[in-house]
């Protein structure tokens, strides 16, 4: 009983907040509700046993979602008065557009289907084989790694896509990232405490990911966030983008993922196929590569597109 | 109406491998790309275009030896857990015309976004390259995976990167362009996304083979197909949700441009057909493919109309892009016909497909051609195209033989499919559609000859020009083009290849 | 024994949800943006570190009861950080 | 009702409110939040379903977690690309709006050259 009040608490927390996100006049008051409701949702996905979704959403969803969209909000302020609302019989078919919408999902919400397809039993029938204990690992590095594959194709491709929208002359510069101008601030302190520390965080996220929730992507947005912050305080430089070595980070966890997947075409009968007893140290050796990757390609992400030619 | 697939089976074939490579080639080119980029451009792209060409003409040559889908498991995981991929005759087809058209814009763009190996790494060439390549192993992945979630990471794939190409130019205009393309493009994925939620949760699998068998014409399924077609819908621009095309596709440069109307709207397209007519068969009536024509007939007489009146070339060819999309949606109410005896030997399913084939080659030409103007011009306002057609004789001729297919004249591809289409109109007695038809073919004669007449018409003031382009670059063009007229010598009728792995017919009850 | 941590529980956790309400109705109702700070640094503090005292009796000993006190100093950190960093820009947009 | 189809009332909620901000807000980066709301409110739809199908020991079914946290990675990639683009229009006009006019079309295209 406790339990569900506090369920029922939780979702008008989170739909008060999804709502003002949606209404409020301000952006930037939208966009401080938006980190609030990633931080909700991920406790939602608590309550669903679904903790690898959790991780995935606090530090995507309340994080680097929510670093881009302050960054922006805070440069857009400016301009917000001069937005036009639309008109009233726009909204009010869009209203009932979306109320319909609504009502048939929760139709199904509430009336599900009387048979219940589950893949679960399947999924843990062959997990052993990977030598994988945690089932959601399972499923993307192994049942579906040609999904996990072609995601982190889609993330090195909007890399490019948001490299492509730097004028020609700063192309390979240096990330317009807002850099914090005063040396030895209380952020230079806590730039210098916590990257050991999320560090750390970032890489067991990563290795225990093979056997309890986790996994590179998890790993790899802690990995980011202290780079983020090392260079937001000015400790470290943002990196030119035509580094070869910067480049070589981005593609080094997709190259060698598709290298394993390749490998599996003559050692294990089938792309994407492990050979019999080393799948669970493959899997490894890809998910390490594919943490650094992906931090680093989160890093550069929310950095942005080059902005300037020299370091300041 | 459509059979149910029960002869489709999950086991690699003996050539299934080869589905992989047209996939993974792509892949290896934009990482190879990314880190070497500036020198090694060419040297890349030069790598793994013939060989993907070469891979698309295995995979054909495979069907069409065989008489048989290809089928490959990935990882050897069946589904429902795992994922795989299967092709057909119409995939074959898709394949190759998809690779052609990369290869034609590759050697065409060469001039435009070659990177000599001297010059530092240039930000415009690096990028299309990536994006080109990543254009081509999206729409490899569309045709050949009959997973509804690989094929939603796909589908992002493909809008990650058409996005990036519509504003390389960099300009103010282009930029929003991009924007409310994204915006559009990802208010459909959701929409999709939605869908196949819907459908796992009510069939326990994303398969579209296993689908086929299961999915029953209730309520759920009802509301995930519409979802997942408003969505679909939205990034193939159909009309009313056609609003970002036009600034989009006139805004690229011109190689791009090409891309984007020839293959890039076709790759939500073809998903729309594997949904209607191979994953969710059993849903397929006459109410559901009359609405989807319908919004074709809109597309076609709205986007042929605005085309009409546009001044600048490359809007007018991309309001002709809406206007020919909406022939490929009569494909739903004449291939699922109570008449037809099976939807793929029917005259309708053959023509719709062939209109989708001649465009691509067709709008592809023209786009080349548009930018070849351009490029000698310095503008594209089709008042002052007078004497263009005396410098430029190659590339109007190619200009007007594209323009032949979209009018559907002989001999083009255009013509052929636009006959089947109205033969199957005269046979499923859906005369509405051939009036609407013929009224589209009229108005593309209208804009196709505007633009042509204004060429062929002689000025007092000699035409200033701002640069020249080389011949080479005009016959890819006009490559192009040929190959459009070359679809006239299929034959006008039901395509033998485009039924090859279609499921049987025998079992259906009627 | 169990009675008697699980009394401390309930008081501790208890009196940390109090100070937690009570930061809530400052940060709500004090004026400024400074004072505000002020409710909200000093009650969660106090509050997180109340409630992450009363749970230790409930949680697996060792680790699980350091995961608990990490949590805890990685809020002192970040929150007295961010705290001043906010004054830090308050002030300069008052100057 | 149980905690499950609590949370799975709230996914077709936030679908709405997603869909209705993403219409009707002219501002592209409310566009965007809005978007984001949709995408969640999606995944939380497919978590439900997930949770529904626990089974052989496991709480939840994986396979439409796994599936979840791509769409999540994907999305946020969306994003990105998107605050990217919307950044650098306004760099370029001052203004982080798409014309309201052409909303109807033509006009706005046509210095697209």
């Amino acid at each position: 009983m406790a339990a569900f009040i506090f369920n029922v608490v939780l979702v008008a927390l989170l739909l008060a907040v999804a709502t003002w996100v949606i209404t409020s006049r301000a952006a930037f008051s939208a966009v401080v509700a938006f980190v609030a409701y990633g931080l909700l949702l991920a406790i939602v996905w608590v309550e669903l046993s679904a903790i690898d979704i959790a991780l995935t959403e606090a530090a995507i969803g309340g994080g680097v979602t929510g670093m881009l969209l302050l960054g922006a909000a805070s440069r857009l302020r400016e301009t917000e008065a001069t937005a036009v609302s639309t008109s009233v019989p726009l909204r009010l078919t869009a209203a009932v557009l979306c109320a319909l919408i609504t009502a048939g999902l929760a139709a199904i919400v509430l009336f599900p289907p009387n048979t219940v397809f589950t893949l679960a039993p399947d999924a843990m029938a062959h997990l052993l084989e990977s030598g994988l204990g945690n089932p959601v690992a399972g499923v993307l590095f192994v049942y579906r790694a040609f999904d996990t594959l072609l995601e982190k194709a889609v993330l090195v491709l909007a890399l490019v896509g948001v490299w492509s929208l730097a004028p020609d002359r700063f192309w390979g510069g240096i990330p317009g990232l807002q850099v914090y101008q005063q040396p030895n601030s209380v952020l230079t302190l806590l730039s210098q405490i916590l990257p050991p520390v999320g560090i750390v965080v970032g890489i067991y996220m990563f290795w225990t990911g093979a056997n309890n929730p986790g996994g590179a992507f998890q790993g790899g947005t802690v990995l980011a966030a202290m780079w983020l912050l090392v260079m937001i305080s000015g400790l470290q430089r943002v990196p030119s983008t035509n580094r070869r070595a910067l480049r070589l980070l981005v593609i080094v966890g997709p190259a060698i993922f598709l290298a394993i997947g390749l490998v599996g075409f003559a050692l294990a009968g089938g792309f994407l196929a492990y050979p019999a007893g080393y799948a669970k140290p493959l899997i490894i050796v890809a998910e390490a590569a594919l943490t650094l990757s992906i931090g680093v390609t989160l890093g550069l992400l929310a950095a942005g597109p080059p902005e300037r030619m020299r370091q300041r | 109406m459509i059979p149910s697939p029960t002869l489709l089976t999950n086991a690699t074939t003996a050539d299934g491998f080869l589905l992989v490579l047209p996939i993974v080639l792509p892949v290896i080119g934009i990482l190879l790309l990314f880190v070497f980029g500036g020198r090694y451009v060419e040297r890349i792209v030069l790598f793994v275009i013939p060989i993907g060409l070469g891979l698309a003409v295995a995979v054909f040559a495979a069907i069409w030896r065989g008489g048989r889908s290809l089928v490959y498991i990935v990882g050897g995981w069946e589904p429902p857990l795992g994922i795989a991929l299967r092709a057909d005759g119409l995939s074959a087809a898709m394949m190759i015309t998809v690779a052609v058209v990369i290869g034609a814009t590759a050697l065409f763009a060469r001039a435009e976004f070659g990177q000599p190996r001297e010059r530092p790494e240039a930000r415009a060439s690096l990028v299309f390259w990536i994006l080109l390549l990543a254009i081509w192993a999206a729409l490899n992945i569309i045709v050949v995976s009959d997973d509804l979630f690989n094929l939603y990471v796909a589908l992002e794939l493909l809008t990650f990167a058409a996005v990036p190409l519509v504003c390389l130019k960099g300009y103010e205009e282009t930029i929003k362009a991009a924007l409310r393309y994204l915006l559009f493009a990802l208010f459909g994925s959701v929409l999709y996304l939605l869908g196949v939620v819907l459908i796992y949760g009510a069939y326990g699998t994303l398969d579209i083979a296993l689908l086929a068998g299961r999915v029953r014409p209730e309520a759920i399924a009802w509301i995930a197909a519409a979802l997942m077609t408003m969505g679909l819908l939205a990034k193939t621009a159909l009309f009313p949700f056609h609003l970002w095309l036009p600034p989009a596709h006139a805004g690229a440069p011109a190689p791009g441009s090409a891309v984007l109307s020839a293959l890039v709207v076709k790759g939500s397209f073809f998903l729309i057909a594997r949904l209607w007519f191979d994953a969710m068969p059993g849903l397929m009536n006459f109410a559901a493919a009359q609405v989807l024509a319908t919004l074709g007939a809109g597309a076609i007489l709205f986007g042929s109309v605005l085309a009409m009146r546009q001044q600048r070339l490359k809007l007018l060819i991309a309001y002709s892009t809406i206007a020919q999309v909406g022939y490929l949606f009569f494909i739903f109410p004449l291939a699922a016909g109570a008449v037809a005896s099976d939807p793929w030997s029917s005259f309708g399913w053959t023509g719709g497909w062939m209109q989708l084939f001649s465009h691509a080659f067709a709008k592809a030409a023209m786009f080349m051609a548009a930018g070849l103007i351009a490029e000698t011009l310095g503008h594209d306002r089709i008042a002052e195209f007078g004497g263009v057609a005396r410098i430029l004789p190659i590339t109007t001729f190619a200009f007007g033989i594209a323009g032949l297919s979209l009018m559907g004249v002989p001999p083009s591809g255009g013509f052929v499919a636009k006959w089947l289409l109205l033969q199957a109109t005269v046979m499923e007695g859906q005369w509405w559609w051939a009036a609407v038809m013929l009224v589209g073919g009229l108005l593309a004669g209208g804009y196709i000859l505007m633009v042509l007449g204004k060429t062929l018409s002689d000025t007092d003031v000699p035409l200033k020009t701002y640069g020249t382009v080389t011949r080479s670059r005009e016959i890819v063009a006009l490559t192009l083009a040929l190959c459009a007229v070359l679809l006239s010598l299929v034959p006008l009728r039901p395509s033998e290849f485009l039924q090859i792995g279609r499921p049987a017919t025998s079992a259906v009850a009627r | 024994m169990t009675a008697a941590l699980n009394i401390f529980t309930v008081l501790a956790v208890s009196a940390g949800t109090f100070f937690f309400l009570a930061g809530t109705v400052g940060l709500l109702r004090f004026p400024n943006t400074l004072t505000r700070l002020h409710a909200l640094t000093k009650a969660d503090n106090v509050g997180l570190g109340l409630v992450v005292f009363g749970l230790l009796p409930l949680v697996e000993w060792p680790f699980g009861a350091l995961k608990l006190i990490a949590v805890w100093l990685l809020v002192q950190l970040s929150g007295s950080i961010i705290a001043q960093l906010i004054a830090i820009i308050v002030r300069r947009e008052e100057s | 009702m149980n905690a499950v189809t609590l949370f799975g009332l709230c996914g077709p909620i936030l679908v709405g409110l997603g869909l209705f901000g993403l219409i009707t807000n002219p501002q592209p980066l409310r566009k965007i939040l809005a978007f984001n709301l949709l995408g969640s409110g999606t995944f939380l739809l497919f978590g439900v379903i997930a949770r529904r199908g626990a089974a052989a020991g496991l709480d939840g079914d994986p396979v439409p977690q796994a599936l979840v946290i791509t769409g999540i990675v994907v999305a946020f990639a969306a994003t990105a690309m998107a605050i990217a683009l919307l950044l650098r229009l306004f760099q370029e006009t001052g203004q982080a709006t798409l014309d309201p006019g052409d909303a109807n079309d033509t006009s706005a295209a046509t210095d697209a050259l």
